[in-house]
């Protein structure tokens, strides 16, 4: 039997310091081993960060207040424990690394001195001493050229060397626990296995016990031991990583990794003859900063994309953030001008056109965002954003009001929704208010841009969905976005890669994702998460292959 | 760098050639005539005519702006009409008051203004955050020449501390020019304490919710490095624009402050020429101060280089 | 498929256009500084019933008088009535802070809205600006006034020009960043014209810290014309303002403190309402206030 | 180290130093300093020698003046006849009485180096009174060199032989002016009397500064600071009465003269009815409590030339003193004809001593019926407007306030204001009358004293009917020096700085 280094029990966390006011977190009681990665999974707002804030003594002062239960590090109180107390245990006995690596660390102090700062507070290393071990513990995490790094500012370093960096500063005293809250979220999925593979190599040699939280059962399958699965801040079930995956007792658990999209792409769709609606013919986007005096910056973007869309189909876009995939998207829907190249739409060119020309072609495609909290106008309702489109069209005011309520039924909100305002409503139903809006002018052609990505598994499901069901019903085709190759896998009949505003490869989904051509998109697909596991199944893929 | 630095530098010359015209035109429409000045109550109208040919105020006026450019390509000022005495010689005899009053006050308002803010951003919604706005809204709600006059009865009449009035060159040793320059230093400081010490508090409460305030804290460093190692170092951005902007205000300020500590400055200089319509004056004074405006918004550019590496020019 | 339950409580709705006044009472502070400002305005308004006296009459051989049943301050060196001057005052006070802020803020929202959004505009606006912002404010203020008299109307152009450009870099500022919003872009693949994507989309995101601003402006307002007065470019001295009442009682400071103490203390407390309730209606309007309060 | 310096506060900044350039009562005082003068008024009103002692030649053609011994120039020179014929010159182009002087004479030349005669067309009565008028322009000498500078043109130099020597290095335009004990000067023996006799300087330096806010100037001179204070605010007496270190006095005894002045270009002061409408309306006493407020310093006056001068007269003046009109006022206005056109007031808002006119005077007008358009501006503006000959609404005007020495006004030859020249050369506001100028002349060429007040007595009485100016009403501004000072001296152009002592 390992030590328990972490024992969370019945531990509730309330909005106030009244013990009967709300309560965020509600009677949790989660242990962590020595050697032991514990994955904490759930929807967004399911409490898993206040959870770890918590331990880690953090939590906004006077807002959130734990009133009952008990935290213990290593057999030591926490939830009692003097703030001089806990500031000597950040570090030295638990640390904890974030979701966001850029905005977690200090843009104005070099990175070297921000892991110093740990030793400075905490041990009394001279300063040669000191660089020493920062110096080796860079290259633990493997970072290379570790002098140079010392000396840089975050905004030097990619997403990845941030993530290590932060890491480093975590691991830095070798504490007996490590948090790492969504620490791959954020990053590319090649990115993201080398980080998860750090993780577990550092715990492996250390012992350390990590408590791990992710929305993603990929990771989940990739780097957990154990899993606890939480909801509306209870905990629903825990138990191994195979338990969870194959048998799963709750409901809400076998929910929840049923709307894992599975990488293996769905049954292909029949070629049509229909007609092509949209076409880019060798479409470029340098872009260029200028100053008023100073040299242009120039940034390729895209170089010679050429796409084929036909009536009812739908095409996906993958690759690596930063490929040039928004770009893409951006050009054909005329938000940005293409340097080169064009764009046809329904048989007419519009990347040349002025924008007083361009007017009549717009209402042809429409395009959905991939942030739903800033897609919308937090200071109109909803009902006038939708019927905004119409009326710019010509529609009289209260008939285009009449369609807003009719598309809100299409996308399965309330009619009555109408006269609410987006921050009344939830991730997942804004991007259906979203795409209410897109297809308010009934366009030939939708784009959607990372359109689910901000969303949680369950919701991300229930929109790939009605999108699904929208275009069998208005026979629109869609240019679908998005770096996730399982959403890839579901939804597209064919799918371009992109890397470095390049189509490296061009295909239908089935193909491209199953017997990838080039290197990259093998790269591509090794990469991802938790490949070997059909979540939906509740079986690992060589299974389902059979 | 030295490109930004040049770029900055020609970037200027639109401004500075805006300023200079918008002047020139203002102060040539507005009524008013030096020459009358010069010639006294009882002057008759041909005298008035003689002096204003004589100063080349009857030339028409576009004219009168090319000659005045092209003296200042020169180098050249002019000579104040009033006084007969070159503007550059004026000037540079009056200079170190304000930059003396000017410079200690932002020293003070800093030393003061950016401690208070910290600790009411830290503090916030406290009772001692509230102290502290409130009473950086009354130092900016009561006109600079009651402060000024209040600040004389009590220091200088009634506790008799320090002189009432007066400027003393800092050659002249720097006890007389300190025990002047305080008052005039404290008047001027308050609308400037207020002004920073809520922009610094606003400028911490926002970082102070960033991620890597977290993240410093999750590294179990003390309250103090949180806040000033990490936080008020990435509000100072903003605290320095602030700085920047409130030199518009500054100026202002020292023209009243002079007038009530009777300290030979050049906005004093400045005003007397407006009222005078003392034309070569009040141009060079305008360019003067725009040049310095430019300049201490260059400084603050370049501070901003300084203070956070991700801005580079 | 069923509807998503709200994750989070929903926040009451609030927007620029249907401002809940509810943040005017949300501290006590901020509802005592609603009933000053209130007071001070009512006072305003009605100062020809609430005056004792007409401001403006002298009675010369009554100058100075202290306080008495007659005359409850005093009078001033002209021997008119302080208090009817006071009451009085508060109105051009009043008149010049709001006329400077509304003059300022509809010009600079257009400069903004305008050079925020077309790039050749922007260049050539913003050198003027810069250049308006470069001169000492309150010497382009006297030569303001000097040009065409100082009446009411002119004081507050004079107070309002250098007020300009800061409020258009302001506006400015916030359409640059606004227009890179998504919902703007939304916008505009829907087939929006360019005026009402100002108006509807970027114009409201100004409106927070345009109200700030405007505090700003109506209280510095009022301290610049009390500023011109003591340089002797305000308001006729017939006309009674707080500032010029401030800016003529200075000779007497010593004689007749109550001559600035009076003014002073009602412009103090009213510039302390404005701001008090600036920062309210900013806290309210502002929706990343809001977020930090909801904790993300 | 032990020097003795007195600082002072004038009443107004200097700015201009040729004393033949402006008529501003500070650069006369500075005047003072620099320069000396051939003669001066003692406190009798007697003109006394100076630089020059005189003889008139029985015919009263002829003035002969003959420079005393010792004096020289800053520079070292000594002063000859030629430098003083020059400097006559000069100022007979620039003062008014000196253009009559001129208009009189028919040569000045010097006779040798002492000594040179000025020679008339016709007998002159003021002759004497004119070279040696007290206040500005007072006729000041100076080199040759300098008296020459062309019309139009400052003097480049301050060299004149008076007590003090202006320290040109230190000298600061709004800021401060050094004067320096001239070690060279011989003083006369005679004890001082006004601007008359010795000047005998007992200290070692005199420092003008400038204070532009009274309140900071009286707070200085409680605090020692400075040690002299040219012109006390009225309201601040009290404050300082208290004060047993400091002596408050008055020192030009005849002080000044306030005074209303109408358009008579444009309606509805082009129309007399409409002028003595106001002039009915006015009374001096609120006007002067207005601008005084203390009894001991203000003086109802309704003598044109002043109260307490040999020309002093009360005819035609009874409402003003006694403001008694107002009845008499609105009857007229109402038989004017006038048709309420608002009558444009400047009121410059950065002059103490003119604040109070425009808003009382408006009050009154209004009294009487008038409508007031009350335009604040500052000085600057009244003085280039008001030479404006446009109608109101195009930036003209129709009234303003100015005060004068009361001695610049107290003879018709010196009071321009009360001239009826019209727009051929008269005073702002171009009152056009031929029998005032007819009378004005007759002064001049008047050689009796006797004859002189009846005159004057007749220019006021028409003066007055046709309201060619409004008096109202005379005030005294006391000074305050701290008691260190001694022998402070009075008299019609003060302060001067000689005979002042000041002990440690
Ligand atoms: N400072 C706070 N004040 C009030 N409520 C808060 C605060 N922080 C979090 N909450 C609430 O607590 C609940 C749990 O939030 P938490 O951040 O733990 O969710 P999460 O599981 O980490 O979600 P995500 O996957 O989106 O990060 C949410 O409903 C959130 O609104
Ligand atoms: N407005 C811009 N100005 C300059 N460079 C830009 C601009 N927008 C994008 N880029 C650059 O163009 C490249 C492609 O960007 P794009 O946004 O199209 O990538 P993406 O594939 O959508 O990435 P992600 O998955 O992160 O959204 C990137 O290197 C990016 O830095
Ligand atoms: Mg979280
Ligand atoms: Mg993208």
């Amino acid at each position: 039997m390992t030590n328990i280094i972490l024992d969370i029990d019945n531990l509730v966390v309330s909005l106030g310091k009244n013990p009967s006011g709300q309560r965020i977190i509600d009677g949790v009681s989660l242990q962590v081993r020595e050697g032991e990665t514990l994955c904490v999974v759930g929807e967004s707002g399911s409490g898993k960060s206040v959870t770890s804030l918590t331990v880690m003594g953090l939590l906004q002062k006077g807002a959130l207040v734990p009133t009952g239960g008990s935290v213990k590090l290593v057999g030591e109180e926490l939830l009692i424990a003097t703030e001089r107390r806990l500031r000597q245990l950040r570090a030295t006995r638990m640390a904890m690394i974030f979701q966001e690596p850029m905005t977690a660390l200090n843009p104005v102090v070099p990175v070297g001195r921000q892991i110093d700062e740990v030793l400075r507070a905490h041990t009394d290393l001279d300063a040669r001493a000191r660089r020493q071990k920062i110096l080796a513990m860079m290259e633990h995490v493997r970072l290379p050229d570790v002098e140079r790094i010392f000396a840089s500012y975050p905004h030097r370093l990619s997403g990845g060397q941030r993530q290590r960096i932060m890491i480093a500063m975590a691991l830095v005293l070798e504490p007996k626990l490590l948090i790492a809250d969504e620490p791959t979220t954020a990053l590319d999925v090649t990115t993201q296995k080398q980080i998860l593979t750090l993780i577990r190599d550092l715990q492996r040699d250390h012992g350390t016990a990590v408590l791990f939280i992710t929305h993603d059962m990929g990771v989940v399958a990739e780097i957990a031991d154990r899993v606890a699965v939480m909801r509306h801040g209870r905990l629903v079930e825990t138990g191994t990583l195979d338990t969870i995956l194959r048998t799963p007792t709750m409901e809400y658990t076998r929910n929840l990794l049923s709307s894992v999209p599975s990488l293996v792409p769905r049954a292909p769709r029949a070629e049509t003859d229909e007609p092509v609606v949209l076409e880019a013919n060798e479409l470029g986007k340098v872009y260029r900063e200028r100053s008023f005096f100073g040299k242009a910056r120039e940034v390729a973007a895209a170089k010679d994309v050429t796409l084929t869309l036909r009536k009812g189909r739908t095409l996906g876009i993958v690759g690596e953030s930063g490929s040039g995939k928004s770009t893409v998207a951006r050009c054909i829907v005329r938000l940005i001008d293409p340097t080169s190249g064009g764009v046809r739409l329904a048989g007419r060119e519009i990347s040349d056109l002025s924008r007083r020309l361009l007017q009549p072609h717009r209402k042809k495609i429409q395009i959905i965002f991939q942030d739903p909290y800033r897609s919308l106008n937090p200071r109109v309702t909803v009902g006038e954003t939708i019927a905004e489109g119409p009326i710019n069209y010509g529609m009289p005011r209260a008939e285009a009001l009449a369609k807003a309520r009719e598309l809100l039924e299409l996308v399965d909100l309330p009619a009555d929704a109408v006269s609410r305002y987006p921050h009344q409503f939830s991730g997942g139903q804004r991007q259906r208010i979203a795409i209410a809006r897109a297809l308010a002018l009934d366009p030939d052609v939708l784009v959607a841009d990372e359109a689910v990505s901000a969303l949680d598994v369950s919701v991300q499901a229930q929109v790939l969905e009605l999108l699904d069901e929208i275009q069998k019903r208005l026979g629109i085709a869609l240019l679908f976005i998005t770096h996730d190759l399982r959403v890839a896998a579901q939804i597209c009949d064919d799918v371009a890669v992109m890397q470095h505003g390049r189509i490296v490869e061009q295909g239908p989904a089935a193909q491209v994702l199953t017997h990838p051509q080039q290197a990259y998109t093998k790269a591509l697909l090794d990469a991802a998460p938790g490949r070997g596991w059909d979540f939906a199944n509740f079986r690992p893929v060589e299974v389902a292959a059979d | 760098m030295l490109g930004y630095l040049l770029r900055r530098i020609l970037a200027a010359i639109p401004v500075m050639g805006v300023v200079a015209l918008f002047v020139f035109l203002l102060l040539r429409l507005t009524p008013g005539d030096p020459a009358a000045i010069l010639a006294g109550d009882n002057a008759t109208p041909e005298q008035l005519e003689r002096i204003r040919t004589t100063l080349g105020l009857n030339e028409p006026l576009y004219t009168q702006f090319f000659t005045w450019i092209g003296k200042l390509l020169q180098g050249d000022l002019g000579t104040s009409l009033i006084s007969n005495v070159p503007v550059l010689t004026m000037i540079s005899r009056r200079i170190e008051p304000s930059i003396s009053i000017a410079l200690s006050t932002i020293v003070l308002a800093i030393l003061v203004a950016v401690p208070l803010g910290v600790i009411a951003a830290w503090k916030h919604g406290t009772w001692i955050d509230r102290f502290v706005m409130g009473l950086s809204v009354v130092g900016f709600s009561v006109p600079v020449f009651v402060i000024g006059y209040l600040l004389i009865q009590i220091f200088a009449i009634d506790l008799r501390w320090v002189p009432v009035q007066g400027f003393r060159s800092i050659t002249a040793g720097f006890g007389p020019f300190f025990e002047r320059i305080i008052l005039p230093t404290c008047t001027l400081s308050f609308i400037y304490v207020a002004l920073i010490a809520r922009m610094t508090r606003a400028a911490m409460l926002d970082v102070l919710g960033e991620d890597y305030v977290r993240t410093a804290r999750a590294k179990g460093i003390s309250e103090t490095g949180v806040l000033l190692h990490h936080a008020l170092r990435n509000a100072a951005v903003p605290v320095i624009t602030v700085i920047g902007t409130g030199f518009a205000l500054l100026i202002s300020g020292v023209v009243v402050t002079e007038s009530v500590f009777n300290l030979p400055g050049i906005g004093r200089l400045t005003v007397d020429a407006v009222l005078a319509r003392d034309y070569p004056v009040i141009q060079a004074m305008i360019l003067l101060t725009s040049l310095i405006y430019v300049t201490v918004n260059l400084l603050i550019d370049l501070a901003y280089t300084l203070l956070d590496p991700r801005i580079r020019y | 498929m069923a509807i998503e339950t709200l994750p989070e409580p929903s926040i009451p709705v609030t927007t620029p256009f249907r401002p809940r006044l509810g943040f005017l009472t949300a501290t006590p502070i901020i509802a005592v500084a609603t009933i000053c400002l209130g007071l001070i305005i009512a006072m305003a308004i009605a100062a020809p019933l609430l005056a004792p006296h007409d401001p403006q009459l002298l009675a010369p051989a009554q100058r100075l008088k202290p306080s008495s049943v007659q005359f409850l301050l005093g009078t001033d060196a002209y021997g008119r009535d302080l208090l009817s001057r006071i009451i009085y005052g508060g109105r051009i006070s009043l008149l010049i802070g709001l006329g400077a802020a509304i003059f300022s803020i509809s010009i600079g929202l257009v400069i903004g809205l305008v050079s925020g959004f077309f790039k050749w505009v922007d260049a050539v606006m913003m050198r003027v600006m810069d250049g308006l912002m470069a001169i000492p404010s309150i010497l382009l203020a006297i030569a303001v006034v000097s040009l065409s008299g100082a009446s009411l109307m002119t004081v507050m152009v004079a107070i309002t020009i250098p007020e300009i450009p800061r409020v258009a870099r302001l506006v400015r500022s916030v359409v640059l960043s606004a227009r890179e919003e998504p919902y703007v872009e939304a916008a505009i693949s829907v087939g929006t014209s360019l005026p009402k994507i100002m108006w509807r989309h970027l114009m409201p995101n100004t409106v927070a810290p345009l109200i700030v601003q405007g505090t700003y402006v109506a209280a510095s307002a009022i301290l610049t014309e009390a500023i011109l007065s003591f340089l002797g470019a305000g308001i006729s001295p017939e006309t009674p303002t707080w500032g010029n009442i401030m800016a003529e009682g200075r000779a007497y400071f010593q004689v007749k403190p109550s001559l600035i103490f009076w003014p002073g203390l009602l412009l103090s407390i009213a510039i302390l309402s404005v701001n008090l309730i600036g920062d309210a209606a900013r806290d309210a309007l502002d929706p990343r206030m809001k977020q930090r309060e909801a904790g993300k | 180290a032990g020097k003795k310096t007195i600082t002072a506060v004038m009443h107004s900044d200097l700015r201009v130093i040729d004393p033949g350039f402006t008529t501003a009562y500070i650069t006369r005082d500075h005047g003072y300093m620099v320069y000396d003068t051939l003669l001066a008024t003692d406190s009798n009103f007697k003109i006394q020698p100076q630089m020059a002692d005189w003889k008139v030649s029985d015919d009263k053609l002829t003035y002969t003046f003959t420079l005393r011994d010792g004096l020289k120039w800053h520079d070292g020179q000594p002063v000859t006849a030629e430098d003083c014929v020059a400097s006559l010159k000069r100022w007979g182009r620039n003062d008014t009485m000196g253009q009559k002087l001129m208009d009189f004479t028919a040569s000045i030349e010097p006779i040798d180096a002492k000594s040179f005669a000025l020679k008339l067309k016709e007998p002159y009565g003021l002759v004497l009174e004119s070279i040696g008028k007290p206040s500005s322009y007072t006729p000041f000498m100076m080199p040759k060199r300098l008296a020459e500078t062309p019309a139009g043109q400052q003097i480049k130099e301050q060299v004149g032989s008076g007590p003090f020597k202006f320290v040109q290095a230190e000298f600061q335009p709004g800021v401060k002016a050094v004067y320096e004990k001239n070690p060279d000067y011989v003083p006369r023996k005679e004890p001082p009397s006004w601007t008359a006799g010795g000047k005998v300087v007992k200290v070692d330096r005199v420092e003008w500064i400038t204070m532009p806010d009274a309140q900071t100037a009286v707070n200085a001179l409680q605090s020692g600071d400075i040690d002299f204070m040219e012109n006390l605010p009225f309201d601040l007496l009290p404050v300082l009465e208290a004060n047993k270190d400091i002596k408050i006095d008055v020192l030009n005894k005849f002080g000044f003269q306030t005074l209303g002045r109408m358009n008579f270009l444009y309606p509805p002061f082009d129309n007399v009815k409409v002028r003595r409408a106001a002039f009915l309306a006015m009374k001096q006493k609120d006007v002067l409590d207005a601008l005084v407020g203390n009894a001991k310093y203000q003086k109802v006056c309704g003598a044109i030339f002043v109260c307490d001068t040999p020309l002093e007269t009360d005819v035609g003046a009874e409402t003003l003193v006694k403001g008694n009109g107002m009845a008499e006022a609105k009857k007229l206005l109402a038989e004017s004809g006038y048709d309420g056109t608002p009558i444009v007031i400047m009121a410059p808002g950065d002059v103490v001593t003119l604040k109070a006119q425009p808003i009382v005077a408006a009050q009154l007008l209004r009294e009487a019926g008038f409508k007031v358009d009350v335009q604040a501006t500052d000085w600057q503006t009244v003085v280039t407007r008001r030479a404006s000959q446009k109608p109101p609404k195009e930036g003209g005007w129709n009234m303003f306030f100015t005060n004068w020495v009361a001695a610049d006004v107290s003879n018709p030859v010196a009071n321009a204001s009360v001239g009826g020249r019209g727009k051929n050369g008269g005073w702002f506001g171009w009152a056009e009358d031929a029998k005032i100028e007819e009378l004005r002349d007759k002064f001049a060429r008047s050689a009796s004293a006797d004859e002189q007040k009846k005159i004057a007595a007749e220019i006021q009485k028409q003066a007055y009917e046709q309201v060619i100016y409004i008096p109202l009403g005379q005030y005294l501004i006391p000074s305050g020096w701290r008691k260190s000072l001694t022998g402070v001296v009075d008299g019609p152009a003060t302060p001067v700085f000689w005979n002042i002592d000041k002990s440690e």
